[in-house]
């Protein structure tokens, strides 16, 4: 069995460290403790983070955070970074307004210069 | 929906070479890009590339750029800019914005180029105005005519982080010290020479603690860390400071591979999560192929030979190519990206500790630990020669793969051989006329020409100079040594500049003859 | 200005639009037509973009070419706009965003 | 480890995690597999927060009114997370005719079951609403509707459950039911054999398989529902919002952000590659429906879209209960899309279904047996 897979695998008790205010996702301001203890709950994949704390489903989609959320949740688990999924990419790449979104251009005016 | 043969996401150096291949092959080719221009990060790149010929050596980033686009023009690439590509669907369809609208398209190929983004590390105060990418801070100095700074201090002595400190220098910023945490230079070692020689200091071994300010940054601390990483009290240093640039590595920007469900894999070796793809960039669903930094991180010269591969690929792929047209295409093109993967930096080197040149020289350790070759080091490297007149100096002392030199003597000087990562050496037999192409010509600005017999107790070296002012014949001032501190008084007794200089101005300057193989840099 | 780059030795003296007047908050500022919005700050030397929701801590340019969202501000009424992707245009409202509010934390 | 428990269940979405709560809260043991490699990864993390009464079915009204009486106001508290959970009132929309004839179909009957549902016109609609355009002419309102982080909600069942005790086990796909000795009793995985007392079959379409091997089938189809969110925006309403024409639905999250879903009218039959992946098409086609009754959130930015598959009933409604021709069995699939409001309230009675044999609501209308041939 995946190291990440049983729930209940004992990781030791959540300790409280001095960087754990630390900002790691700049857009929703997460910090790194929120992410550690998120882990202790039992949140030990990328996407169960994401989920639960909102880090990297801000403005930028998690382009800054990603990384860092990466080592810090490997490090709480004890497992190596490349062991965890990243999470799933979603369209649109880069913010995109609704009324731009909504307007699909018509077949054969979409011929660019 | 509309359709084209090849749709290429990203119009940088790997993008727009496949768009050239492919188009001369009779594909209709179009290139979104969401930047307002073309070039992808070739145009934030004001420094003289490596390689040989065949690599676009000696030839600056922007020009390569130029010249890309320009040859796409001529082979019929449509590149289509302000398009920012939202996604790829299923049956290779993309959705483009492109103004005011989303654009639909499908592609019988496709190429994604899309690049990487920038790593980031925290410390305390990482959040403030003033703490800035690297990336950002290329874009505003060489893209928007904006210092990024007044004093900067650099986080990273990778080969961006070097070479963005001396394009900070290059637009009139202080760099107040470049920081890395790694206990050696990751980046060239001539890129650390000419940043270091200008007087920058190098702290190896060292990262920041924090950075101090309100509303933005005003100062960092830094302290020297252990081989855990772990800050060493009392080591502390504080500057003075309104920017920090972080330059710590690159991130392939592979998420259009993923949401198109291409087989992904973490390979920290190609610098995180990329595309399973063959080394033509064949992804695992067919007709979706990958070029340049998205598919693991290298440099500009090797993505423009991806994108090459990715070009004559999707070509065959789509039947404008006889297969054995493109084995020919591709074996030549594995050359010569074989060849820009050789030396101490290739790919397959990386994490190694080499002690040793390919000569069986010791590398100088002072380099790795201080950004240049201490004087009682440089004398081992087979460039550094002496003898009476004028002759080059080539204080190139790591194997990389790179020889404009060779070629740029006009007297058959310098010799690097066929192996294109050897050290140059002199070749004694032939004569220097003092013409400057090799100065001129050496993308680590690591040559330099001496004349120890100049006049009577005096000896000339002519250096390198990029830097704005130029000084004029007759100012006098310092000479500063490989570590940037001033050694001796120093006049300037020539400035030359010439088209074929490209811009790289020589400066030369008279010290006593005991500086001959001391002073390396000119302060007025 | 001295943190515009008048000359530089490799690139020469940077091509600039037209030199034009916008708001800065109330303040009337300039900066060059059609290049990004944080350059024209940047070169003013206007370091804080905005502040944040939950902490209200001051952020600016991070990555300067539209990915990290950092540097957005409230372009003429609209919050959360990119400022280092967006061109600068003439008479162009830029604001200080507060969360994602034009509006200081105080007046919310 | 210990692979047996009272009580496997199988499917970690919503409805496994807050059904293992109750029942670790009541002290059985629990073992929850889950297919994917995460908890709540169905439905449970891919649907509008809904937490509606009105526009229900009256055979699973009950289980949506006992949930807001009785569990969602003080949801947060129980499992230390904020549920952002808002009780501030559905407005179902309507521009025409023909809508308000179908709002009143709904209304009356909510209203026959004893919910608070009434008809509004566009006056009043704009005073709830503020911001909707003028063109919106009559709505029906239940003031006591109200919406929910999906997200966070599972999650947080999930991570007091585990408190308490129970196992949970990721990408660990079911791939049958065995029965020993006229009782279900084994639950077979690709490298682990789990034994329960009972066992409860919540994973989603995929239950359709898993009953299968031991003979029971649950008459549902897969559909693909997309949705999407925009950036944070200033607050500017509370509310639920439905359509009569199910253009979209959504809300305002208290994060700020706009959480709407829509559809393309292709759901049925979208094109996917094995995973819930968006259709190009879809995402434009709910921005236009939003902007027909928003136009002022024309300049919302999208930051993501995504989809997710929904597991439909044959007739609109879930399958609850124990499945008495196979002792020990109970089921919980089928949610339709509409899931996530009676979640609790479904792990709940479950909970004293499995322990006691009875429930306070009466879920008999959502019995698997009820599938008949029209003649």
């Amino acid at each position: 069995m995946n190291q990440v897979n049983d729930r209940s695998r004992d990781i030791g008790p959540y300790v409280a460290a001095p960087d754990d205010d630390m900002i790691i996702c700049r857009c929703e301001e997460i910090t790194k403790g929120e992410i550690r203890r998120a882990v202790h709950d039992g949140m030990f994949t990328l996407t169960e983070i994401r989920r639960y704390l909102r880090t990297g489903m801000g403005l930028c989609q998690g382009q800054t955070c990603s990384k860092l959320v990466k080592g810090i949740v490997a490090r709480e688990l004890g497992v190596s970074p490349a062991e965890l999924e990243p999470v799933t990419s979603r369209v649109p790449m880069r913010p995109l307004e609704m009324r731009i979104f909504a307007k699909e251009a018509k077949e054969g005016e979409q011929d660019e210069k | 929906m509309k359709r084209y043969d090849l749709i290429i996401v990203g119009a940088g150096p790997s993008g727009l070479s496949a768009a050239i291949e492919a188009a001369k092959r009779g594909l209709k080719v179009v290139v979104f890009d969401e930047n307002e221009k073309p070039g992808g990060q070739l145009f934030k790149q004001i420094h003289k590339f490596f390689g040989s010929k065949e690599h676009k050596a000696k030839i600056r980033g922007f020009v390569i750029g130029q010249q890309l686009l320009e040859e796409a023009d001529k082979a019929g690439v449509s590149v289509v800019l302000n398009a920012t590509v939202i996604g790829l669907y299923q049956d290779k369809e993309v959705v483009v914005k492109i103004e005011e609208e989303v654009h639909h398209y499908k592609g019988d190929a496709i190429i994604i180029a899309t690049g990487a983004s920038e790593n980031m590390v925290t410390f305390e105060g990482w959040t403030l105005p003033g703490v800035i990418g690297a990336g950002a801070a290329q874009t505003m100095m060489n893209l928007d005519g904006v210092k990024p700074g007044k004093k900067v201090l650099m986080l990273g002595s990778g080969n961006v982080g070097l070479v963005v400190s001396f394009q900070l220098l290059q637009c009139g910023c202080e760099v107040v010290a470049l920081v890395d945490a790694a206990p050696k230079v990751g980046g060239y070692g001539v890129h650390a020479a000419k940043v270091a020689r200008t007087g920058v200091p190098f702290y190896l071994s060292h990262t920041i603690v924090k950075a101090e300010g309100t509303e933005c940054v005003t100062s960092v601390t830094i302290a020297e860390v252990d081989s855990k990483f772990q800050f060493i009290p009392g080591t502390e240093k504080h500057f003075d400071v309104d920017t920090i640039c972080v330059a710590v590595g690159l991130s392939p920007m592979s998420q259009l591979l993923k949401m198109a469900g291409c087989k992904m894999e973490n390979n920290p070796k190609r610098g995180g999560q990329v595309p399973i793809c063959d080394e033509y960039g064949a992804t695992s669903i067919p007709g979706i192929f990958v070029a340049g930094d998205v598919s693991g991180i290298e440099e500009a010269s090797s993505a423009m030979i991806e994108g090459r591969m990715a070009g004559v690929t999707a070509a065959e792929y789509l039947g404008y190519m006889e297969e054995t047209e493109l084995t020919e295409n591709l074996t030549e093109l594995d050359k010569a990206l074989d060849g820009l993967r050789q030396g101490m930096f290739a790919p397959k080197n990386r994490g190694q500790n080499i002690t040793e040149t390919e000569e069986g020289i010791p590398v100088s350790q002072n380099l790795l630990k201080h950004g240049f070759v201490a004087d009682d080091e440089i004398e081992r490297f087979p460039g550094v020669t002496h003898k009476a007149g004028i002759h080059p100096v080539m204080e190139c002392t790591q194997n990389i793969p790179c020889n404009p030199c060779q070629d740029a003597c006009p007297k058959h000087c310098i010799k690097i051989g066929e192996k294109i990562t050897s050290l140059p050496a002199v070749d004694e037999s032939a004569t220097c006329i003092g013409c400057g192409m090799c100065v001129a010509s050496c993308s680590g600005q690591a040559i330099f020409l001496v004349d120890e017999t100049y006049e009577a107790g005096f000896a000339s070296i002519t250096l390198p100079y990029e830097f704005l002012p130029l000084p004029v014949k007759g100012t006098k001032g310092k000479a500063l040594g490989r570590n940037g501190a001033a050694v001796c008084e120093a006049e300037v007794i020539d400035v030359r500049t010439a088209p074929a200089f490209d811009k790289t101005n020589l400066l030369t300057i008279k010290v006593p003859t005991a500086y001959a193989t001391a002073a390396r840099f000119f302060k007025a | 200005m001295e943190t515009r780059i008048e000359n530089h030795p490799i690139l020469g003296v940077p091509e600039k639009g037209k030199l034009v007047k916008f708001f800065y908050n109330d303040q009337e500022i300039e900066g060059y037509e059609g290049e990004p919005i944080a350059a024209a700050l940047k070169a003013a030397g206007l370091m804080v973009h905005r502040y944040t929701k939950k902490e209200h801590k001051p952020r600016g340019i991070f990555c300067a070419i539209g990915r990290c969202t950092d540097c957005v501000m409230v372009v003429d009424g609209k919050p959360n706009i990119r400022t280092c992707v967006t061109p600068l245009k003439e008479g162009m409202k830029v604001q200080t965003q507060y969360g994602v509010s034009e509006k200081p934390f105080e007046k919310q | 480890m210990k692979n047996n428990a009272e009580v496997v269940i199988i499917g970690g979405g919503v409805i496994g995690c807050a059904t293992a709560y109750y029942l670790a809260k009541n002290g059985t043991s629990v073992i929850v597999l889950e297919g994917s490699d995460h908890i709540g990864n169905g439905g449970s993390s891919r649907n509008g927060g809904g937490v509606r009464q009105s526009g229900r079915d009256p055979r699973e009204l009950p289980l949506a009114m006992y949930g807001i009486k009785n569990l969602w106001p003080t949801l947060s508290e129980e499992l230390e997370v904020d549920c952002e959970y808002h009780q501030d009132g559905n407005l179902r929309l309507g521009k025409t005719e023909k809508h308000r004839q179908i709002l009143q179909g709904l209304a009356d009957k909510a209203s026959a079951c004893g919910l608070d549902v009434r008809m509004i016109d566009g006056a009043e609609v704009r005073r709830i609403n503020p911001y909707l355009t003028e063109e919106v002419t009559v709505a029906s309102w239940c003031p006591t509707d109200g919406h929910a982080n999906p997200l966070t909600t599972t999650l947080g069942f999930y991570k007091m459950a585990r408190r308490m005790g129970v196992r949970f086990i990721t990408e660990e796909p079911v791939k049958e039911l065995r029965m020993i000795k006229g009782k279900v009793r084994q639950v077979i995985t690709p490298n682990n054999i789990y034994e329960g007392e009972q066992i409860l079959v919540a994973a989603g379409y995929h239950s359709r398989d898993i009953l299968g091997t031991v003979g029971i089938d649950v008459p549902m189809t897969q559909s693909l529902l997309e949705a999407l969110v925009t950036e944070a925006e200033p607050h500017m309403f509370d509310q639920m919002l439905g359509t009569a024409d199910a253009d979209f639905y959504g809300h305002q999250s208290k994060h700020g952000s706009f959480v709407f879903g829509g559809s393309s009218g292709f759901e049925g039959c979208n094109k996917d590659n094995g995973t819930p992946i968006t259709n190009s098409i879809t995402a434009p086609a709910i921005c236009r429906g939003i902007m027909k009754y928003f136009p002022d959130l024309a300049d919302a930015k999208i930051v993501r879209t995504w989809a997710g598959w929904s597991d439909k009933s044959a007739d609109g409604v879930p399958v609850l209960g124990k499945v008495e021709e196979v002792p020990g069995l109970v089921v919980a699939c089928a949610f339709t899309g509409h899931g996530f409001g009676i979640s609790p309230a479904v792990g709940d009675q479950l909970c004293k279904l499995m322990l006691t044999g009875k429930t306070d609501v009466d879920i008999a209308p959502l019995h698997y047996n009820r599938f008949k041939a029209k003649i």
